[in-house]
């Protein structure tokens, strides 16, 4: 198999990084900046499963590959990257440090697609530390203190991350005598490898503990930068553990354990932390934490049950899609509305921004609801002790995640983003809604895009409405009350009640408004009749008119047709003495 | 020789010899109308319990019989206006006893008690008559009897009023008297037995109309009202009950019993006289809105009353004039009974904080609580509230017109009553506010005679009520409308 | 029926349509009432003409006579009191707004409409109707008069009659009762002339009236009629000023305004007895009641008359009293 | 054409007269007057029914019906009369 | 014992004589005008008591008389009727001691006893009524009775208040007229039968059955303070404290209360209302006016007015409890007819008192009052927290019947109407609660200085009443407990 089409997969954001450095040939790599990653994409869309592909000459030799899970990866991260670079060229239009934010993207972005398509653990570990460092950069980029501090905390827990992966890859690879991925995943690695790997791959999941950096991160970085971050990069994380811990043939009961139970916290304690947060991207990533809780739920499950991991790996790249576009649409979501300046077209934007919203939440039939759905499924050939409180959790992520939605919308709204000055409101539309609609299809092309893994996808419930439900009454209920706080009680329920008060008054008021006037007139008009009928003495007309009306009510019906008013023969009607009338003298 | 002497002929004597006695020797007026009343009310008394031992009772005066005599009859119906009469009149003269005390008012007791008695026996004729003729006369007697009365004020006002009441007077007997003629012409005769089943014919039409349109002006029927806001307002007090309460009633009591022997009351023509009571109702009930004076406001409560009188005699049609005639006859002796109290209790307060206008009554420390409770009693029962005897006429009113699905006479009724709250709660909203008071207001002053009539009054017009079924099989004695119950 | 007759009968009716017009037609009040006692005597020859010579003569006598009087009294009242005495001018009698012509239009028509509605009913009407004449033929032998129209009035229809005494007696009330106070104008002055003629022909009226009454029973006339002509003696009187009604008088004049009411009721119910009702004369005493009771009835019609052309009350005042209310 | 239809319809006649000036008349007077002749109208219609071909006598008690009719308008206008005296005074002394 | 058959019309004549007695009394006979009262009143309790225990032995009362032919005056005494005359006349005593001390120096006494016997008169008619006429005649008389005591201050707004009184209640009463005709035309009587009258007029005249419904519904519903025609009651808290206190608890707001019941129990039948459909709508509309009165009331600063936005809101539970046509549901409305008016007499006393003793008319004046008046506002507490629902007081044994029954008539928004409007009442009673016992009087002004004032006569029959509401609740299932009492209604109106 030839190495050509990686090279032309990883050689163009490289090629255009380099190209970027020179001066001449800037506007042209903006311009094509969106198509970076297409040539990857293509190797994953039209591409015979497996392939591989190696380089023993290059360093220590390099393995390259695509199969159907890492060709799914590249399928969502490149279109992600793509939505992201069409972004990034308006968004970065007029910034100084636009180049080297190009530079980092584009690095970034090379790490990323080739840590998807590496097949060897050095290579991997190579993209790996590539992809995150360059993030640096990324983070970095705008140099606000705030920026600069989330870029402290993330190149901190980066470099612990880093260690620990090259520590546990540098075990699993003495272990399994091999640094070949396929080799690693069919070795019973140790249990302090398989912790220190999961400790590496948790860092880039923002599993917690180990989530410190990521919403800062993301919230500091530019839009199309954490669109990237929060949608690809940290889908890494899970790939990594998918590809090179040997899950499905050796059981790590604690690491299980410990991974689910941690799932677990963070999915809610994503929440607690991410409604107090006042930037809509911190929410956001707040939010992406507690989702990676969900996919840690599944990977825990995976670590202890064996036998199930089969089952869940399929679910756990749908939600991995899943999430990637429907975070993705509302970073890039979140620009576009910081890009638009009128109050309706942001409603507009916020409408849109309502479907990923509403996606991610787990609506019924999206690819949230299913998504969910199917890891419920899954997760019932996994430990039974656990089943329930998984299956809970999974309902109540749905409403953590509405909540954290409504705080995301609700702080757009509030602390609305700042986007770059001269950027067209429209120009960045385009993307958002591109992974948007891509968001909203994905059940729908998943069972032709994933073929062998998809199975579980079409076979789940479409998921209940409740969870989404309930989070939206208590996030208006907390709404409410936020609000009652703010203004204080009194205040509050005498908004509360203004409507049936003005409602009250205004009918009183009509009503009042009605009866003066109608006693107005009830006054002037009987007034002026009775005065004109006094003065024209109409009393003494009436006599007369009443006279020929009862002549003519009268005629009219007691005399019908054939009666003649002049009989000719007239009797004495009645006989003279008349007994009715005198009954008892 | 013995005289025998039927209480018939009394109840129309009795006052005629009492208003002689009362106009020959002036110092003894007083006196003897009381003494009148009194014997009056006997002689209706007597004749009460002979129609209750033996049904309608008649007497050919003179032995003719009629057609060429005069004859006179006693039902249910006529001996409850008689006693209606009697009774008022009665406590009307007890209110007129200590309202007329004052030495300034020397020439009005002198001849309110001759008019009154003449009045009396204007309106007992009536009620006995069968003669259409005859009904002309006791017509006049009363005419004149009470236009005297009007004016016994002797104010401008009163006068003007009084000639008004006069020209309509006068010129509501001669239809009458035209209408006498027409059905001279047609039957040769002028009984009512004569009248029973006459073919209709141009003239008897004519002698209807005629008639209807006479009774109608004497009666004060919208739209011939014009003349009694005027005339019952500005009476003295008793006068304003008399007529309010009794006079109007004898033209009344005249339209039920030609309804009762003239053929052709038709659909049509009920239709009409429903329609003029709708009128007078709205237009009496709106005119009493507006009425700046106690005493008109009570007058044009009149007006509307009458108009429901005549709602309820078009009820149900023609078909259901046979029962419809209890009901008008049921409002004719509660508005009796009622507005003469309310007369005598608005004459009362005026007498006593010495004005009767409507908007200032609550600016007065002096509140004749007695006074103004009879007047709210009397209220009660022009609007129909429970248990009063006018409640009993409307329900009537409102039961026939619904049974024969005439929807239109109960939603007048309805509106009617509606109007009425609203004008008589303007007069209770002036009894009993305080804030306007500048000096502090004055208790109720203890037990006044001259309040005991028009509060007897008031409580009959309350009580009888819940005596209104024996009240109705009463006036069903005799059969009136032909029609056993 | 001859002809000339007829046409006697068209013109004398053209003659009573046209005065009635005329006399609500004219402006000046003064011709309005001549010409009003012009149609009353016409109209009492009409009823001549129908055979009606008692109502010809009570219309003459009271109805044109006595209400004539009474109208030019209370106009020339009208003119003193409003200061125009003497003036020829026309006088309305209270200044009010005028009705709109509209208005008064469609009386006209309205009035234009009942009178043809009567004229139909009229001519509808049968020609020679039924009546009570067979009635009054068979009883006028218990009546105890010959006069069918006494009989009727006294006797088959007393009640009627009582209570017409009545109405009179209660407008003598009333008008005692409406009028008050010296504020009256002085009689019109009569020449020596009119005082002569009234000493000459006070007994003369006196007679006729009383005769009138007598004839009564068998022919036209009777107490209606006799009382009024003794009432011109009554007016004549007080016209003259022969009479000034005095304070003292008036328990008598009370008197004799009731008495024919007072005796004509007491004889109804007395006679009430020996299984008769009330105003069932005894056939033996029929004529003798009936006499009794006109007389009275006469007096009291004279008197009355009388005095509602006189007026008020006569008063007792103190000089410069102008009202005694 | 006989003496009762003629004046028979003399009498409605008269009446009709007398209702547009009882209607129309301001003048207090005039409309006593106009009264006056409406009964006299009644009066025709009442004596004409009484009336009878020649040589039978008329019915006699519609003229005593008359007569009586004649007494009552007398009496009732009187009262009028009275009434626009007493009125005149007064209001001939208020404006004075 | 002996048998009295007249005994109701005694019953009755203990208000109704008493009145004009008091009218003629002069102004200054105070002691024998208090003696009077409270002898009558005590009367009335022990001639109530002697009827309740022959009523309950199955004695049956029945007094008629003829008005008008077929139509006749009746006073018959069912349970249901005892039910709610001895509501009245036990409250009517303790009232009539409150408004003694109430009105100790006030002007036009005689006047208002009088009035106020004649109002307790009419409302134990409507509750003897035996037929819809006679109830009729009551309810009109109730109306006029109590218009003199609504008004009874005599200053403009109280006019203004009797005015707006007087026009809705005789419109109401109007259309109640029109209805009795309507059924008397209908189905040839009026008289209350339990399971109705109406039953074969339905099946063939559906339509105008309805119509009647509507028309009698509508016309006690202006009573009953249902919305839309809710607007005379706030504005009638002008009236003096025992006044607003007997209108609320006892007198007007349950005359409608009580008819409705009447009406649709015994005039339509339950299982003929039914069949009309009309029992649904009636429901709603009396959640409606239980949700939108919890509302209004929120947010009223004025004590009184805030009592009577609730009264609005609780006296439609009867409505809401006649109309869930489930007979557990009825035993609630029923019970509640009597728990309601417990606590809401003991709450208006209770204002009075703050109003009287403190000056306080006005919840923002409330603070630390129960410091100040600790028995009263003891009492107003039992009576609040008896309100909102909690156990063992009053108010929870209707809400939990009330809840029943809407389980058993299959209507489980019952259930979240009644949490939401405990939820309400709690919004607007606790602050009340708080601001007298947690919070410090002002210094000056609207506090008060120190401990006020008042008789006896005003301290005790709150009190009372809060101890009746305890003991209503505690001993809900004890014998003759007003629970027992409506279990054995209605069982009768079931025909069970």
């Amino acid at each position: 198999m030839s190495l050509l089409p990686y090279i032309a997969a990883l050689g163009l954001p490289l090629g255009l990084a380099v190209l970027l450095t020179w001066a001449q040939a800037r506007s042209l790599v903006w311009r094509v900046m969106p198509f970076a990653p297409l040539s990857a994409l293509a190797l994953a869309l039209l591409g015979d499963m497996p392939m591989t592909a190696q380089a023993e000459w290059l360093i220590l030799g390099l393995h390259l590959g695509l199969d159907d899970t890492s060709r799914l990866f590249v399928i969502f991260t490149g279109l992600l990257w793509c939505a992201a670079g069409a972004t990034a060229r308006h968004w970065m239009r007029d910034d100084p440090r636009a180049t080297s934010f190009g530079v980092m993207f584009l690095m970034a972005q090379l790490g990323n697609l080739g840590l998807l398509m590496a097949q060897d653990a050095l290579s991997f570990y190579a993209f790996f530390a590539l992809m995150s460092f360059a993030s640096y950069g990324l983070v970095l980029h705008s140099r606000t203190p705030q920026a600069l501090g989330a870029a402290r905390l993330y190149i901190g827990f980066v470099v612990l991350g880093e260690l620990a992966l090259f520590a546990g890859l540098a075990l699993a690879g003495a272990q399994a005598g091999s640094f070949l991925l396929t080799d690693l995943r069919q070795t019973a690695l140790s249990d302090i490898s398989v912790a220190l790997l999961m400790i590496g791959f948790c860092v880039k999941l923002g599993i917690m503990p180990l989530h410190f950096w990521l919403p800062p991160a993301h919230g500091a970085a530019p839009v199309p930068a954490s669109a990237v971050l929060s949608g690809a990069m940290i889908k890494a994380g899970l790939f990594g553990m998918i590809t090179i811990l040997p899950l499905g043939s050796a059981a790590y009961a604690d690491h299980g354990t410990v991974l689910m139970a941690a799932g677990m916290v963070t999915i809610f304690a994503a929440l607690l932390l991410g409604v107090q947060q006042a930037n809509p991207k911190a929410v956001l990533g707040f939010s992406s934490v507690s989702q990676m809780g969900i996919l840690a739920l599944g990977l825990g499950a995976g670590l202890m049950v064996p036998q199930a991991w089969a089952a869940i790996v399929p679910v756990l790249i749908f939600l991995a899609a899943h999430h990637a576009l429907a975070k993705g649409a509302l970073f890039l979501g979140t620009g576009a509305f910081a890009a638009q300046t009128g109050r309706v077209t942001r409603l507009v934007v916020t409408l849109a921004l309502l479907f990923p919203a509403l996606v991610l939440a787990g609506l019924p039939a999206s690819s949230g609801g299913l998504g969910k759905e199917a890891l419920k499924t899954a997760l019932g050939a996994a430990s039974p002790v656990w089943l329930p409180w998984l299956t809970v959790a999974l309902s109540l992520s749905g409403v953590a995640t509405t909540l954290l939605m409504a705080r995301y919308i609700a702080m757009i709204w509030h602390n609305p983003p700042k986007a770059p000055a001269n950027l067209a409101p429209e120009a960045v539309l385009l993307p958002f809604l591109l992974v948007s609609a891509a968001s909203l299809a994905l059940p729908a092309v998943w069972g032709t895009l994933a073929q062998t893994v998809a199975a579980p996808i079409r076979l789940a419930p479409s998921g209940a409405l409740w969870p989404v439900l309930c989070g939206v009454v208590l996030a208006a209920g907390v709404a409410v009350f936020a609000h009652a706080q703010r203004i204080g009680a009194g205040v509050f329920l005498s908004q509360l009640t203004a409507p049936f008060r003005a409602f009250g008054a205004r009918a009183d008021a009509i009503v009042a408004a009605k009866r003066r006037a109608a006693r107005r007139l009830g006054h002037s008009i009987p007034k002026a009749l009775g005065e004109t009928a006094d003065q024209w003495r109409l009393g003494q007309t009436a006599i007369a008119g009443l006279i020929v009306l009862t002549l003519a009510v009268e005629l009219r019906t007691t005399l019908p047709a054939e009666t003649a008013i002049f009989p000719e023969q007239q009797q004495h009607p009645m006989p003279l003495q008349d007994l009715t009338l005198t009954p008892d003298f | 020789m013995s005289v025998e002497i039927s209480p018939m002929i009394l109840s129309v004597f009795v006052p005629l010899f009492g208003a002689i006695a009362a106009f020959v020797l002036p110092r003894a007026a007083a006196l003897i109308g009381f003494a009148t009343l009194v014997l009056t009310s006997g002689a209706v008394a007597w004749l009460a319990r002979d129609v209750l031992a033996a049904g309608a009772v008649g007497l050919p005066l003179g032995g003719w019989g009629a057609p060429l005599g005069i004859d006179l009859r006693a039902d249910g119906l006529s001996v409850a206006m008689l006693a209606l009469t009697s009774v008022v009149g009665f406590l009307v003269s007890i209110a007129a006893l200590d309202s007329l005390k004052g030495p300034e008012q020397a020439r009005q007791r002198q001849y309110f008690w001759p008019l009154w008695l003449l009045l009396l026996t204007g309106m007992n004729g009536v009620y006995l008559s069968t003669d259409i003729f005859n009904l002309y006369v006791m017509i006049e007697v009363i005419a004149l009897a009470a236009v005297g009365l009007t004016v016994l004020s002797g104010s401008r006002a009163a006068l003007q009023a009084g000639l008004d009441y006069m020209y309509a007077s006068i010129f509501g007997a001669l239809l009458f008297l035209m209408g006498v003629g027409f059905v001279y012409l047609q039957l040769g005769r002028l009984d009512f037995a004569g009248l029973t089943g006459a073919a209709p014919t141009g003239a008897l039409i004519a002698a209807l109309a005629l008639i209807f349109v006479g009774l109608a002006l004497k009666t004060a029927l919208f739209p011939l009202h014009f003349w009694l806001p005027a005339a019952h307002a500005n009476a003295t007090a008793p006068a304003s009950a008399l007529l309010s309460g009794l006079v109007v009633k004898a033209a009344l009591y005249v339209v039920l019993r030609l309804a009762q022997y003239m053929p052709f009351p038709s659909e049509n023509l009920l239709t009409l006289v429903g329609l003029m009571g709708a009128g007078a109702v709205i237009w009496g009930g709106v005119q009493a809105l507006r009425a700046e004076r106690l005493k008109l406001l009570v007058a044009w409560s009149t007006v509307a009353q009458i108009g429901l009188i005549f709602v309820a005699f078009a009820r149900a049609g023609e078909v259901g004039l046979s029962e419809s005639w209890k009901a008008a006859a049921l409002l004719i002796l509660a508005h009796g009974i009622a507005k003469a109290a309310m007369f005598l209790a608005a004459g009362r307060i005026k007498d006593e904080i010495g004005h009767d206008v409507i908007r200032d009554l609550d600016r007065t420390p002096i509140r004749p609580t007695l006074a103004q409770f009879t007047f709210a009693l009397a209220a009660i029962s022009l609007i129909g509230l429970p248990p009063s005897l006018g409640f009993i006429g409307k329900w009537s009113l409102m039961e026939g017109a619904m049974a024969a699905g005439y929807w239109h006479w109960v939603g007048v009724t309805m509106a009617g009553t509606l109007l009425s709250v609203a004008y008589f709660s303007r007069v209770f909203a002036g009894f009993l506010r305080f804030d306007r008071v500048r000096a502090p207001v004055g208790e109720h002053q203890g037990w006044a005679l001259a309040d005991a009539a028009p509060l007897t009054l008031a409580l009959m017009a309350i009580g009888l009520g819940l005596l209104a079924a024996p009240v109705l099989s009463f006036i069903e004695i005799g059969y009136p409308f032909g029609v056993a119950p | 029926m001859t002809d000339p007759l007829v046409i006697f009968d068209l013109l004398l009716a053209l003659a009573i349509v046209a005065l009635a017009a005329a006399s609500l037609s004219v402006r000046d009040l003064f011709s309005m009432i001549v010409l009003f006692i012009i149609f009353g005597l016409l109209s009492a020859l009409a009823w001549v003409r129908l055979s009606a010579p008692d109502v010809a003569l009570a219309e003459a006598a009271i109805g044109t006579g006595v209400t004539g009087a009474l109208l030019l009294k209370t106009l020339h009242h009208l003119r003193f009191a409003s200061g125009t005495l003497g003036q020829k001018a026309a006088y309305g009698v209270t200044p009010v707004a005028p009705v709109p012509m509209a208005v008064i239009m469609t009386n006209a028509v309205f009035c234009g409409l009942i009178t043809l509605g009567l004229v139909v009913a009229f001519l509808g009407a049968p020609a020679a109707g039924p009546g009570f004449d067979p009635l009054v033929a068979e009883a006028m032998p218990q009546s105890g008069v010959e006069h069918p129209v006494t009989g009727v009035l006294l006797n088959f229809r007393s009640y009627d009659t009582l209570m017409e005494v009545v109405v009179l007696l209660a407008a003598v009330v009333a008008v005692w009762q409406i009028e008050r106070g010296l504020s009256e104008a002085p009689a019109p002055a009569m020449g020596e002339v009119w005082q002569g003629f009234a000493r000459l022909a006070l007994p003369a009226i006196v007679v006729v009236g009383t005769y009138l009454l007598w004839v009564g029973a068998e022919a036209p006339g009777g107490a209606f009629q006799g009382g009024a002509v003794l009432a011109a003696v009554g007016l004549l009187l007080l016209l003259t000023r022969a009479y000034v009604p005095q304070p003292a008088h008036r328990g008598i004049a009370r008197g004799a305004f009731v008495l024919g009411t007072a005796a004509f009721a007491l004889v109804a119910l007395l006679v009430a007895s020996g299984g008769r009702v009330a105003f069932e004369y005894p056939l033996d005493h029929a004529k003798t009641l009936i006499l009794l009771i006109e007389g009275m009835v006469t007096i009291s019609i004279a008197v009355t008359l009388a005095a509602l052309f006189h007026g008020r009350e006569p008063v007792a005042l103190a000089k410069g009293d102008r009202n005694d209310t | 054409m006989t003496p009762d239809l003629i004046y028979g319809l003399t009498g409605v006649a008269v009446f009709g007269i007398g209702l547009v000036g009882a209607l129309s008349a301001q003048d207090r007077l005039r409309r006593v007057l106009a009264l006056k002749l409406c009964s006299v109208g009644a009066g025709f219609l009442l004596v004409v029914g009484a009336w009878r071909e020649p040589p039978a006598a008329p019915d006699p008690v519609p003229h005593a019906l008359v007569i009586t009719g004649i007494v009552v308008m007398v009496s009732a206008t009187a009262v009028a009369l009275a009434l626009i005296r007493r009125l005149q005074t007064l209001e001939a002394t208020d404006e004075r | 014992m002996m048998d009295a058959p007249l005994l109701p019309l005694f019953i009755l004549l203990t208000s109704l004589l008493a009145a004009p007695i008091l009218f003629a009394l002069p102004e200054r006979a105070a002691r024998l005008r208090t003696a009077i009262n409270l002898g009558m009143a005590a009367l009335k309790v022990a001639l109530v008591g002697w009827l309740s225990i022959k009523v309950s032995q199955g004695v049956i009362y029945d007094l008629r008389f003829e008005m008008l032919p077929g139509l006749e005056f009746k006073l018959q005494a069912d349970p249901l009727a005892i039910l709610f005359i001895a509501l009245s006349a036990v409250l009517w005593l303790i009232t009539t001691i409150y408004s003694v001390g109430y009105l100790e120096h006030g002007p036009h006494r005689a006047r208002f006893f009088g009035f106020f016997s004649l109002c307790v008169a009419a409302t134990v008619g409507i509750a003897l009524s035996g037929n819809l006429f006679t109830f009729l005649l009551f309810y009109e008389l109730l109306t006029l009775a109590t218009y003199p005591l609504v008004i009874h201050r005599g200053t403009a707004e109280a006019l203004r208040a009797g005015r707006i009184y007087l026009i809705y209640t005789l419109a109401g009463g109007l259309v109640l007229l029109l209805g009795t005709l309507g059924l008397w035309v209908l189905a040839g009587t009026t008289d209350f039968v339990p399971g109705g009258v109406l039953a074969d007029v339905v099946a063939e005249n559906r339509l105008a059955a309805q119509l009647l419904f509507v028309v009698l519904i509508g016309a006690l519903g202006v009573k009953a303070a249902l919305v839309p025609f809710h607007r005379w009651l706030p504005i009638a808290m002008v009236a003096p404290a025992p006044v607003s206190a007997l209108l609320h608890a006892v007198a007007v707001v349950k005359a409608g209360a009580f008819g409705i019941m009447r009406v649709v129990y015994e005039v339509f039948g339950i299982e003929t209302a039914q069949t009309l459909g009309m029992t649904a709508p009636l429901a709603a509309l009396a959640g409606v006016t239980i949700i939108y009165g919890s509302i209004r009331a929120i947010t009223q600063d004025d004590i009184k007015k805030r009592l009577a936005y609730s009264t609005v809101s609780q006296v439609s539970y009867i409505t809401l409890g006649v109309a869930l046509a489930s007979p557990i549901a009825a035993v609630g409305a029923l019970a509640h007819l009597i728990h309601q008016g417990l606590m809401k007499i003991t709450m208006f006393m209770a204002a009075g008192n703050l109003a009287e003793g403190l000056g306080v008319k006005r919840v923002s004046q409330m603070d630390g009052v129960g410091r100040a008046m600790p028995g009263t506002m003891l009492a107003f507490t039992l009576a609040a927290l008896g309100m909102i629902g909690l156990p063992p007081l009053a108010g929870f044994v209707s809400k939990w019947y009330l809840a029943q029954g809407g389980l058993q008539a299959d209507q489980v928004w019952v259930i979240a109407l009644l949490l939401g409007s405990s939820l309400l009442n709690a919004i607007y009673f606790l602050p009340m609660l708080h601001r007298a016992w947690f919070r410090d009087a002002a210094p000056e002004g609207t506090g008060a200085p120190g401990r006020p004032r008042i008789g006896w006569m005003l301290a005790a029959p709150p009190v009372t009443t809060a101890v009746l509401v305890l003991v209503a609740g505690s001993f809900a299932n004890a014998p003759f407990s007003p629970l027992e009492w409506t279990r054995f209604i209605v069982a009768i109106e079931y025909q069970e």
